[in-house]
């Protein structure tokens, strides 16, 4: 049994079925790419899982639990993190702040008033954060405002953030989208890196076929709001239906 | 029964200033994405056009008449307008009788202009500032322009009667079949609705029927793509301003003879304008409209002494109590759009 | 024009400034004076707290004028007013006590709080030895308190509400305006004289305090005159359009319509009545009538035509001819061009009052001066006989019944006096209800 | 100290000793001169700058830490004097009891309020909480004047109970035994200091608070407050509920302001309904961002300019103005003084209408802003070797 089960889900806004039946299973400590023609659905099911939408139908079990209903800040406390596709980040705080935040919030949950003591004297929180943006190599950067950073760096924090809670499940929404090939190539590798180090199981979304099979050990095709392939990346390439469901795309 | 026709007709007629004033509101907002604070001192302004005019009209040469004597003792010094002695005394009564339905052709290129000052020399600067400094420096200029015309008339009401012509009230009651006096209504409020039934339609289609009202609501709804076509949106959003400001003078204006208006009526119609849009949904045209109408009638069955005697003090702060329960049933009001405003 | 320096703490102005300032550095507490702000430096400071922004700042812009305008007059400038009326002799035209006069202003936007706050600053900063002014029930209360415990004087303005020299009546604290029991007992023979016994009347009635107690002394006057009262509908402070309390009126079988509303509110509900054209009908067989029971002169302009021939009453108008009238309303007419206001004329009455009663008692300690004021028989001021009862501080006088002119003929012109109602029949003894519950306490110095 | 690191102890000294000596800040000048006019130093104003001082603390924890709006905080105001007065007519003239129960009211009330309007963000709360204000205005003038007397104002009367009060405790507002309008005055080289009892408790308790601030300023919830403005949704995934920390910010900020409205009611013992009305909300907003939101010190300055212009403005008339121009020829000086008696006496309201719109053109961070960029005109030879930061 997979870290993350999907069983039968179908999701529909007013007449536009956009989920159909999805099963879906993704591998503890395996990166799982899902990808798909645009308007395949991708962004719908993502959003099922984090509990952004609710599924009209099926279940979604996450180590046996169902994330259905569930909030998405209680989602996140279970560890399951979200890296968006234009990097969501704290804008307005230092990225060492935007760091913290995260850290905090593994530590006391959803919510705590620590009202009284001050950052500064949370000496382990603060170890923690600049060794994770010493890990992504933000180490220069820690006082500068994150709305000054370039995207590809936001892209680089959100990863810290979402990584310093050590999430069990990294979900990411097209992690290279709008990025040049120098920028994809070194977010491959950070990926990579990541994976290696901690085992995190991921799931990717994604568009970028360099990227996925660089980087996928399982891929899931959706096409028109259902899985029509599961399988290994080796065999997704030459796949009939996958084939299929590309051109098919291209040809309307 | 009656006095329900009766309280429809007044929250009607209540409705109808709420919605103009939160028309051009909500124009602004939708056009420009500002916050104007200084929109009841536009409706204020409004409502001094027509005394202005009034002042006009009643310039007067003045001359001593020794056969009576003024509060000293001297010689009463009589005034007798210009327009009277210029057109004939009749003929003079009469224009100075009609100066506030003169006063709407003299106040739209007033408010146009002021609408156009207004955007270009201020607004202009604050459509990247956050919404509270929109609120804030429009919130000063409210306070700049209702000092300035305390400065010039004073800060007690100021008369401005409508003509004769429309004195005395209508019975309506008799109209549909019940007893005479049961249901009689005021002229002048009886034109003020349809006048504000005309602008508010006027508004609608110029919005849908014309190209430059096509290009506006296209505007509105994403402002890069219309100007990627190559249009100046911009110019087209300064003229709308100018069209709220007008929207919001004339309602100023027609409404000078129901109440006489003084400096800061513009703040009292402040809040309740703002609650009104919130509750039709920020940026939602028909949504103002409709708050409009539906706050003014729930304030006038609210008044009446049946529900007054179950519950006292229900007409005090029921627009408040319809507000809260609409923004919460309806997180966006009663037509809003999602993501306006709420961050 | 006469001008006044600008007012600084009299305190420091005399030798006894010259000295400390040499001298090491003092400390001392207000409580080295017999009371506060005791004036020194051969000059004394009155504080005139009056309403400058808001909805009543021409009213607050006239009393204003009346203050600058007695304040000359006390120091022997212009053509001394009523000074040379009033029965009193005291007054000398030197100022009051030998000190010269000068004065700080302050706005009290009609809100209770501003109003104690621009009161303290003059207590405290400017060393006013007197606070004077206001346009509303309310703010004249809030201060009467504010002035009682600081231990200074306190000559009430425009105040209608029969609290302040009722429940919330203080020692330190006179009132020369009329109340609502007055205004009723004044209107009720003349309404009944006018519009018959079998009156059934609707009221609508501001709601707050002021309201309420004028609407309870209206009803009760009127129904000992044979009247029923059909109804009394409370109407929020904040309204603007009164169409939705006005509209039942009509069906409800009243043939009378009280509006027990002052001010702004005043204006648009009356406006609001005579556009229903309820003026027009007949009912019951009669002719509706509407009735204001307390009118100014200067709001009612701002109601228009809409006055004409609507009764009400009123504490001083400027077309009186009484000597002390008609002194007033020439020094007044001719330095500002325009014939005073009744709340212009009760606070250059008060002012005068207290210079008056300061020489008399030979001090400007609130003690000595309430003692002088209280029980104090005067004429002269415009209002027939006077007297200021000792039990409760409220001045009582004739009181004016006035109706809308019909044929103004000058923008000024716009009430007309009915009928000058005696003192006699608008007195009442100080533990009428109406009026019970407070007590006047022991006059403060406050040292 | 305090637990503070060096940089905030030294800020916190700073500002204890600043409002120590406002009774020698806001009295700069000779009684004798012709500027005494504008000496601010009198007992109110010095109480009230404290106090709304206190209140626009508390306020800029809601709206400058968390970005919402709130229009409605009067209602905190009110309710807080309310409770206090209602303390002293039934309890004691101590102002202690007074004073926490109308902490614990307004933190009540902060409770529902805040919990309903905080369903919504953006205006929609905005609105929200300027309707509760409104409504909590209106029915304290009307219908709940047993509670609140109305038009006129809750105040104290000598037939009141306080069971607490011996036969000689003092009839008016104290601090066991020390009356709060008790002032020592110092007269010295033609000046005239005033030190108040009121005052220096308000200060104490205004010092307390801005203590308090900064510890919330620099906390962990703090930066949570501030992840809450930047940024909800990626709060949300980051597993922090968002709604009870804007909500604890609400109801700490309306414990601010019931304080504040505590402490107004010790100064002077009355409560009027108009302190619940929405323009006493707006002006706390307005003080805010007068003197920079997000800002420490800002609001504070912001509340001192405000009751400064208000107390001080509004009493200067055309009588003073001409002793002003005595010395200039006779058309001149009337000319001069008609010009300025549009801005002062009953004119005061338009200068304060000015005064927002330039600094909400010009300096957007309000007058923190105004003070740091002087601060780097005339700290520019030192720093010039200094390293620019690279966040600017």
């Amino acid at each position: 049994m997979g870290i993350l089960e999907v069983q039968n889900v179908n999701k529909s806004f007013g007449g536009l079925k956009a989920l159909q039946n999805v099963n879906l299973s993704v591998e503890e400590g395996t990166i799982h790419a899902i990808i798909g023609p645009n308007g395949a659905g991708k962004s719908t099911l993502l959003n099922c899982f984090v509990g952004k939408l609710m599924p009209d139908t099926g279940s979604v079990l996450f180590n046996g639990q169902s994330l259905l209903g569930k909030k998405p800040y209680d989602i996140n406390q279970m560890g399951v993190s979200r890296v968006f596709q234009t990097p969501e980040i704290f804008g307005d705080l230092t990225v060492l702040e935007n760091v913290l935040i995260p850290c905090f919030a593994k530590r006391d949950g959803t919510f705590r008033m620590h009202a009284i003591e001050t950052v500064e004297d949370e000496v382990d929180i603060r170890e923690k954060a600049e060794k994770m943006l010493i890990d992504v190599d933000m180490a220069d950067n820690m006082q500068m405002t994150a709305s000054s950073l370039s995207r590809g760096d936001k892209r680089r924090l959100e990863m810290a953030m979402c990584l310093s809670q050590d999430p069990q499940l990294l979900l990411l929404d097209e992690p290279t989208a709008g990025m040049a090939r120098a920028d994809t190539n070194n977010t491959i590798g950070l990926l990579a890196r990541i994976q290696e180090r901690r085992h995190i199981t991921m799931a990717i979304i994604e568009h970028d076929m360099h990227v996925v099979f660089s980087l996928a050990q399982k891929i899931s095709v959706l096409a028109q709001g259902t899985v029509i392939v599961e399988d290994l990346p080796e065999n997704i390439k030459g796949h009939p239906k996958v084939k299929e469901a590309y051109l098919g795309e291209a040809a309307e | 029964m009656d006095q329900i026709i009766l309280q429809l007709l007044n929250g009607l007629d209540k409705g109808s200033a709420y919605a103009l004033i939160a028309l051009g509101l909500t124009l602004i907002f939708g056009t420009l994405g500002v916050v104007n604070f200084a929109h009841g001192a536009l409706f204020m302004i409004g409502s001094f056009c027509a005394v202005t005019l009034q002042k006009i009209l009643k310039i007067s040469q003045i001359s001593i008449d020794e056969t009576k004597v003024d509060f000293l003792g001297n010689a009463l010094k009589v005034k007798t307008p210009y327009v009277e002695i210029w057109f004939g005394e009749a003929t003079g009564q009469m224009i100075i009788d009609w100066s506030v339905p003169l006063a709407i052709i003299f106040s739209i290129p007033i408010m146009l202009f002021i609408g156009w000052a207004m955007e270009r020399g201020l607004i202009k600067h604050f459509y990247n500032r956050p919404h509270a400094d929109q609120i804030l420096v429009t919130f000063g200029l409210a306070i700049v322009m209702q000092e300035i015309i305390k400065q010039f008339f004073g800060a007690n009401p100021i008369p401005t009667p409508a003509p004769d012509f429309f004195k005395g009230s209508f019975d309506f009651g008799q109209f549909i079949g019940f007893e005479v006096n049961k249901i009689i209504y005021p002229y002048w409020r009886i034109i003020y609705f349809i006048f504000s039934a005309i602008i508010i339609s006027g508004v609608f289609s110029f919005l849908r029927f014309t190209t430059f009202g096509m290009v506006v609501r296209a505007g509105m709804v994403d402002r890069e793509t219309v100007g990627l076509l190559g249009i100046n949106i911009d110019k087209r959003f300064t003229i709308m301003f100018g069209v709220a400001a007008s929207v919001a003078g004339l309602a100023g204006v027609m409404y000078a003879p129901i109440n006489s208006p003084n400096f800061h009526m513009g703040m009292d119609f402040l809040v309740l304008s703002f609650v009104v849009v919130v509750v039709g949904g920020m940026g939602s045209l028909p949504g103002a409209v409709l708050a409009g109408f539906m706050l003014g009638i729930l304030e006038s069955f609210a008044s009446m002494n049946e529900i007054k005697s179950i519950l006292p003090g229900i007409d005090q702060i029921i627009i408040y109590l319809v507000a809260i329960i609409i923004l919460l049933t309806r997180p966006r009001g009663l037509m809003g759009k999602k993501g306006v405003m709420e961050d | 024009m006469s001008l006044i320096k600008p007012t600084r703490r009299g305190l420091l102005k005399g030798g006894a400034f010259a000295g400390a300032a040499l001298a090491a550095p003092t400390f001392f507490t207000s409580q080295a004076n017999a009371y506060t702000n005791a004036p020194s430096g051969g000059s004394v400071t009155l504080g005139f707290n009056v309403p400058q922004t808001g909805p009543y700042a021409d009213e607050g812009g006239d009393e204003l004028r009346a203050y600058e305008l007695a304040v000359e007059h006390l120091n022997g400038g212009g053509d001394g007013g009523m000074m040379n009326t009033f029965s009193s002799n005291a007054l000398k035209g030197n100022g009051i006590l030998g000190n010269k006069v000068e004065y700080v202003t302050g706005d009290t936007q009609t809100k209770s709080d501003a109003a104690r706050a621009s009161a303290k600053s003059m207590i405290e900063k400017d060393g006013a030895v007197m606070i004077s002014g206001g346009s509303s029930s309310g703010v004249a209360i809030a201060v009467q308190g504010l002035c009682q415990e600081a231990g200074v004087i306190f000559m009430a303005g425009l105040t209608h509400s029969n609290d302040t020299t009722g429940k919330d009546k203080k020692a330190n604290g006179f009132r020369h305006f009329f109340n609502g029991y007055m205004s009723a007992a004044a209107l009720a023979p003349v309404l009944e004289k006018m519009y018959g016994s079998d009156r059934r009347a609707y009221h609508l009635t501001a709601d707050y305090t002021w309201g309420w107690t004028q609407q309870e002394s209206i009803q009760a006057a009127t129904e000992a005159k044979g009247w029923t009262t059909v109804n009394n509908v409370l109407t929020p402070l904040a309204t603007t359009d009164f169409s939705s309390y006005v509209a039942p009126v009509l069906n409800s079988g009243a043939d009378i319509l009280v509006l027990n509303h002052y001010g702004g509110n005043m204006i648009n509900s009356l406006t609001a009545a005579v556009q229903f054209g309820l003026r027009d009908k007949m009912v019951n067989g009669k002719q509706f009538e509407i009735v204001v029971p307390l009118y100014s002169r200067l709001m009612a302009k701002g109601a228009g035509e809409n006055v004409k021939g609507i009764f009400g009453s009123t504490n001083w108008h400027w077309s009186l001819q009484d000597e002390g009238s008609k002194a007033f309303v020439k020094s007044f007419g001719t330095k500002y061009g325009f014939p005073p206001s009744q709340a212009a004329h009760t606070v250059y009455c008060q002012t005068l009052l207290y210079a008056d009663a300061c020489e008399r008692a030979g001090t400007h300690n609130p003690c000595g001066v309430g003692e002088a004021l209280e029980g104090f028989k005067f004429s002269g001021l415009g209002n027939g006989d006077v007297e200021y009862r000792a039990d409760d501080h409220q001045c009582f006088k004739d009181v004016l019944v006035v109706k809308g002119k019909e044929n103004p003929t000058s923008e000024f012109d716009v009430l007309e006096v009915v009928e000058v109602t005696p003192r006699a029949q608008v007195e009442y003894a100080p533990d009428h209800p109406m009026f019970a519950g407070g007590e006047l306490g022991k006059c403060n110095p406050g040292a | 100290m305090l637990g503070l690191n060096k940089k905030d102890s030294k800020f916190l000294i700073i500002v204890i000793l600043l409002t120590l000596s406002t009774p020698f800040v806001m009295q700069p000048f000779s009684e004798a001169s012709a500027l005494s006019q504008f000496n601010g130093g009198y007992p109110d104003l010095m109480q009230r700058v404290a106090i709304f001082g206190i209140f626009a603390i508390g306020f800029n924890i809601l709206f400058g830490l968390t970005g919402y709006l709130s229009f409605g905080h009067a209602a905190f105001l009110g309710v807080g004097s309310y409770s206090a007065v209602w303390m002293f007519k039934l309890l004691s003239m101590n102002i202690i009891p007074g004073i926490v129960l109308a902490v614990i009211m307004s933190g009540i009330f902060a409770l529902l309020i805040g919990y309903v309007s905080l369903r919504r963000s953006g205006i929609y709360f905005s609105i929200l909480t300027l309707a509760f204000a409104q409504m909590s205005y209106n029915l304290a003038y009307s219908v709940l004047t047993p509670i609140t007397n109305g038009e006129t104002g809750l105040q104290v009367r000598p037939s009141d109970v306080r069971l607490l009060d011996g036969a000689n405790a003092p009839d008016y507002p104290n601090l066991f035994g020390w009356t709060m309008s008790t002032s020592y005055k110092w007269e010295v080289w033609g000046h005239l200091f005033t030190f108040n009892v009121g005052f220096y408790v308000c200060a104490f308790i205004a010092i307390c608070a801005f203590y308090l601030s900064l510890r919330i300023f620099r906390s962990p919830f703090g930066l949570m407050l501030r992840a809450v403005k930047s940024n909800q949704n990626r709060m949300s995934y980051t597993g922090l509920n968002p709604r009870p920390y804007t909500l604890a910010a609400f109801v700490i900020s309306g414990m601010y302001a019931g304080l504040a409205g505590g402490l107004l009611a010790s100064m002077d013992p009355l409560a009027g309904a108009e302190r619940m009305q929405w323009t006493v909300g707006g002006e706390v907003v307005v003080m805010t961002i007068l003197g920079g939101a997000g800002t420490l010190l800002g609001p504070v300055l912001g509340a001192g300019a405000i009751k400064y212009l208000e107390n001080i403005f509004s009493k200067i008339n055309e009588n003073i103005l001409h002793g002003w121009f005595d010395f200039l020829p006779e058309g001149m000086e009337n000319f001069f003084v008609w010009l300025f008696a549009r801005f002062t006496g009953d004119g005061w309201h338009l200068t304060l209408g000015l005064l927002f719109m330039m600094v909400v053109i010009f300096l957007p961070g309000g007058l923190m802003e105004g003070a740091d960029r002087i601060r780097k005109r005339f700290g520019r030879k030192s720093d010039d070797n200094s390293p620019s930061n690279p966040a600017e």
